[in-house]
């Protein structure tokens, strides 16, 4: 079946609504206006106002309301317009989700799933262009996923809604887009590991999210140079999965990490630091990043392009990567 | 129920009433010892003069019904039906305490009496009521969530998003807010521009009374009436409950921001002892009944103490435990 | 100055209102053609329909006071004096913008004209125009500082933090709000419990009016009032600017959540038309004189897109400038 | 002159208040209070109500009204109580203080100084002891600073005064009772540079803030091991002096960060990388790091002093360092 990440996305959201009472959606603009980038567009009409809910301008409240509402059996995907927003409402997520089932000494555990778009490359500028996904990665006691495929945008959010505990899915705007085939039968997926998008023996280059389809192509581009590299999609930065990149690192002896975050205390650093920790032997050069200028995002495109990591900035650094140690 | 007229209640459900606000007073008072001993440690905020609010609200709660709360919540932990067992160990961070340990005095937990916590980001308690409450509305549940916060709470924008998604919604909370004139060492009036609380419930057309707080009759008809009003389905209320905090903010506050004379006149109005000159007055109370119960209170509070002592640690190794749920673990 | 008894107001005042009005529609109209040229990018919000309140509000204001706004700011930015080269180039993301081309039509910025910005996050603005506000009060200078902001900003718990610090603190702050009924899908009464935003106020003990933003003269009437009042050192006002946005909310809104008749019947109150009538009644302004104005106004709008045009992008290399102060850069 | 933390920073608040007009305090309980700390006890006696302004408990709202004041020619400090609240201003923090200047293509820097006591170790639980000094250090736009010892109580504060952009000053809350010898002529320090705290050539110690006392002791008692350990102090977390603790790594070739925030995601991983991109070859093993456990806080003693980086922790970590490679 053809389709896009939105429409998977919103299949997955039906799906959910469709097989468990429990699930609502809430979120501003998810009802009439359809979604801000239309992922819940008809679903108002199917589910009626109750299970779909428009809020108002209150991100604290309603993200907060979400974590009541599991606290009281619910299962709410709570839509946090875009992470930017999010911030509003980070008391709620790191003060309660994450740590009301450790303070009630495992008593209140908070089954809600958050779902916000992530990311830049639309020219919305530095209060509309944030990429945190990695940052909230350094919260206990949340699970954080970055869909990057149409499998994963259909298959994550059950899988999240399953757990009994705060996940936050993460989905770049960039490829909301995105269209391709998908399986019939589609489902759940698993959301504990990564992924080895392509597989090659030259150099890793590890990543997630909106710069996964960035990442492939320099694959592609590095692969006509004779340069075989593998690409893992992390999918879940909160555990991480440690196990696929460091077998990853062992194998090919050259990583690069990219990241479209801002570089310093990022989610790459993080993988560099456990590289080194665990496979340091395996590695013939050192861990390279190439992550998002850390700058807030100017407007115009050629900056904006130039502040995040794209195919030839990732090409250059593998290259560099191996060619001094080749 | 027969209803004393000079009393407002029942004799035998103003006993009732008393004993509770007893229980409460005097296991925080040994609480304050036990954080002398530094067998209590951390953030220690007591509730003492307050008692007939928690006391009055909690009273009008069926089983059904859920309650948020802030870190000065261990009141509203008793009265709800947590053992005051439970709740000593908690303090003591023993591993039978009602949050095993894990979240001490400002974090009680209850899950078998709905007793959601011990908040204590001021203000951060208020969006989970709502949520509750909204569960219990979308499941077609006729239940209530009180909600209790202070009057420093009233400034934080999570009240004023989280009254209005109340509002709008028509959702079942009762909203609690106990105005004892001071946010740590602030008071009201160099916080609110409208000290009138009552008023900022009628921004979002939420009915609100002010309540005297010091009166626990008075604070359980008010709230009776409340939650007769949600239950019918008339979406949430507002009640400001008067009431003064007579020790100091936590253990640690040196009390520099009010006269000593503010609170000699406050303790005037010590709501237990008002209540008991009413009981007495209504001869609805004997010297004996006031002696027994007492002992019966020291008695309830002694085997708390025992409780927590005899309580163990929780195991070093367990330290990670309850950040992921069990089955999930990672 | 003479007033005309119709028009109330001076005929030239007038026509320089309608000048002011017309400057922003137009000025508009030519970047949603350019939005479609894909000559600016990323999220455009136009205020079309709503040019009578930022028009009459920002008239009453002088040199020395400050402007903060929203993301729907490009009349704002014009009204207060920023020359629409300069905000078409920013439009453009040119390094002759008024943001240098960093911020887009979200976040014009402009020094000279105290013009704090252009803020995108709902509610965002509000904190900093109550400091601008603070510092001018601590400086024991007397101004103003007008804050812009939508109906859906008042349910954004910074709204209630910021109007409480206001009025407690009795700054210089005139809380406009913008009231176009909807905040992008979302009608206020899904939004709000109470939708008579001037209650809002009422809370805050902050003096506010209901004002009709379709009628450019009753904004400006009303804004003097406050800001007088203001200056007087009565402490913050709140004014709801009754309008409506004609136009989709941003050039991605498909509008799937109002009847195009209720667009159209506001749209028979389109403030320039009224206005327009209005002098044309008066006798106020001829045929002639309006197609003047009117290439007049083309003519500004045409040197800013030439302006724009002509205007350089910033060189890749400087991407990370303004991170941190140029003295201060690491 | 002998005095504690607590005074140092009371001390520079004061100075900077009497040098400088522009200059004033704002947050909960800075006034009447004294100080949640007690850091400003006195203050408001001494500067009056406008100078030294207690706040209602609306974090958002103030923090963004020191913006705006800033913006508009003051230089407050704005005291936030905690670490912890300050998630209720992070909205505040991120899309306009680290984001006005370079929106507004230079026009409006944003001279704020906010200050915040992080940490944990005094039993506060999961809500209230925090260490999120690392985690903002992600953000561009802002300075992190971490004064560790009474000369930089003493002497940051006018530094991040004077500086053009925001600066935020982390306390750690079991610094306060600190007490030593400061200079009776102690005044303004750099807020530039990382500082060796103690010299060594067997392993390099990087810490910051509160770990600081810790990391020392260990250090002395590496000594008695005849392990001779060089303990750098950050200082700064954002920027970093990346050529400071470069230099103590290419010396000792063996490095173990010490930091009390989460492993995972946190500034230690940062700095691994950062090592790991500059002077790998000189590195006789992997980084280690001694971080605070991945968990919300527990509120009993001997959990919380399980979960935080103490003596023993990082001495054991030095010696298998040192010792394996040896
Ligand atoms: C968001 C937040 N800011 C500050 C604090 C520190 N603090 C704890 S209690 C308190 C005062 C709260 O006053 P109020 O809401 O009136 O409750 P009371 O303590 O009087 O019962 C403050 C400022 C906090 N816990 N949370
Ligand atoms: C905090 C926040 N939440 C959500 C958004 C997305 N958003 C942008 S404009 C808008 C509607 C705002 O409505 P209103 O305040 O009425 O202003 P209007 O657009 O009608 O002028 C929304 C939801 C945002 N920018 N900031
Ligand atoms: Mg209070
Ligand atoms: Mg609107």
């Amino acid at each position: 079946m053809k389709t896009t990440y939105r429409e998977a996305m919103r299949a997955a959201i039906r799906d959910a609504m469709q097989r468990d009472d429990r699930v609502f959606v809430m979120g501003e603009d998810v009802g009439r206006y359809g979604g801000c980038y239309a992922v819940t567009m008809g679903l108002l009409k199917e589910f009626g106002p109750e299970r779909i809910r428009d809020t108002p301008l209150s991100e604290s409240a309603f993200v907060g309301a979400g974590i009541g509402a599991a606290l009281n059996g619910m299962r709410p995907i709570v839509e946090v317009m875009t992470v930017n927003f999010s911030l509003l409402a980070l008391d709620q997520i790191m003060n309660n989700a994450a740590t009301l089932l450790h303070m009630s000494g495992g008593q209140f555990n908070v089954p809600i799933v958050i779902r916000m778009t992530t990311g830049a490359g639309r020219q919305v500028a530095a209060q509309h262009s944030h990429s945190l996904e990695g940052w909230y990665a350094h919260i206990p006691g949340l699970r954080i996923v970055t869909p990057a495929t149409l499998e994963d945008a259909r298959g994550m959010l059950w899988t999240a809604l399953v757990d009994p505990d705060p996940v936050l899915i993460f989905e770049n705007g960039t490829l909301y887009n995105t269209s391709g085939e998908l399986a019939d039968d589609a489902g759940a997926v698993d959301i504990d590991y990564a992924q080895v998008r392509r597989e090659g023996d030259a150099v890793s280059l590890i990543t997630y999210g909106g710069a996964l389809p960035a990442t492939l192509r320099a694959a592609e581009e590095l692969a006509a140079d004779g340069i075989d590299a593998e690409v893992v999609d992390l999918r879940t930065l909160r555990p991480l999965d440690e196990q696929t990149f460091l077998a990853s690192a062992r194998k090919t002896h050259h990583v690069v990490v990219v990241d479209e975050g801002w570089r310093s205390g990022g989610i790459s650093g993080e993988i560099s630091a456990r590289i080194a920790e665990n496979a340091l032997y395996d590695l013939d050069a050192p861990v390279a990043r190439v992550c998002g200028a850390e700058v807030p995002m100017p407007y115009p495109r050629h900056l904006e392009q130039a502040a995040i990591p794209n195919t030839s900035r990732i090409v250059t650094a593998a290259r560099e990567l191996v060619g001094v140690h080749a | 129920m027969s209803v004393s007229s000079e009393l407002g209640v029942d004799p035998k459900h103003g006993i009732h009433l008393l004993r509770q606000m007893l229980r409460v007073r005097r296991f925080e008072e040994k609480c304050v010892e036990l954080y002398s001993a530094e067998k209590i440690r951390g953030f220690l905020h007591v509730y003492i003069g307050e008692e007939a609010v928690a006391t009055g609200v909690l009273e009008t709660l069926d089983r059904e019904d859920s309650v948020v709360t802030t870190y000065r919540e261990h009141g509203h932990a008793l009265l709800r039906g947590v053992s005051a067992e439970k709740v000593m160990a908690e303090m003591y961070g023993k591993v039978d305490g009602c949050s095993r340990g894990r979240g001490g005095s400002m974090h009680l937990f209850d899950r078998a009496t709905r007793f959601f916590g011990g908040n204590a980001i001021v203000g951060g308690g208020i969006p989970l009521a709502v949520g509750v409450a909204l569960a219990d509305k979308l499941r077609g549940d006729n239940h209530v969530t009180a909600c209790f916060f202070g009057d420093g709470a009233v400034a934080e924008g999570e009240f004023h998003e989280s009254i209005n998604l109340a509002a709008l919604w028509k959702l079942p909370v009762l909203f609690c807010c106990e105005n004892n004139l001071y946010a740590m060492g602030t008071a009201i009036e160099r916080a609110q521009s409208q000290t009138d609380l009552a008023l900022k419930a009628a921004g979002y057309g939420v009915p609100s009374w002010p309540v005297d707080g010091m009166d626990v009759v008075a604070v359980e008809n008010a709230a009776r009436r409340a939650v007769e009003a949600i239950k019918a389905g008339g979406g949430p209320y507002f009640l400001e409950l008067r009431t003064y905090r007579f020790r100091a903010h936590s253990m640690f506050d040196p009390e520099l921001y009010r006269d000593k004379g503010e609170v000699k006149e406050w303790m005037k109005r010590d709501p237990i002892t008002l209540f008991t000159e009413q009981l007495r007055a209504a001869e609805a109370i004997s010297h004996e009944n006031l002696t027994a119960l007492e002992r019966e209170v020291a008695d309830e509070v002694a085997r708390a103490v025992a409780f927590a002592e005899a309580s163990t640690d929780e195991p070093i190794e367990q330290l990670t435990r309850f950040v992921y749920s069990e089955a999930n673990a990672s």
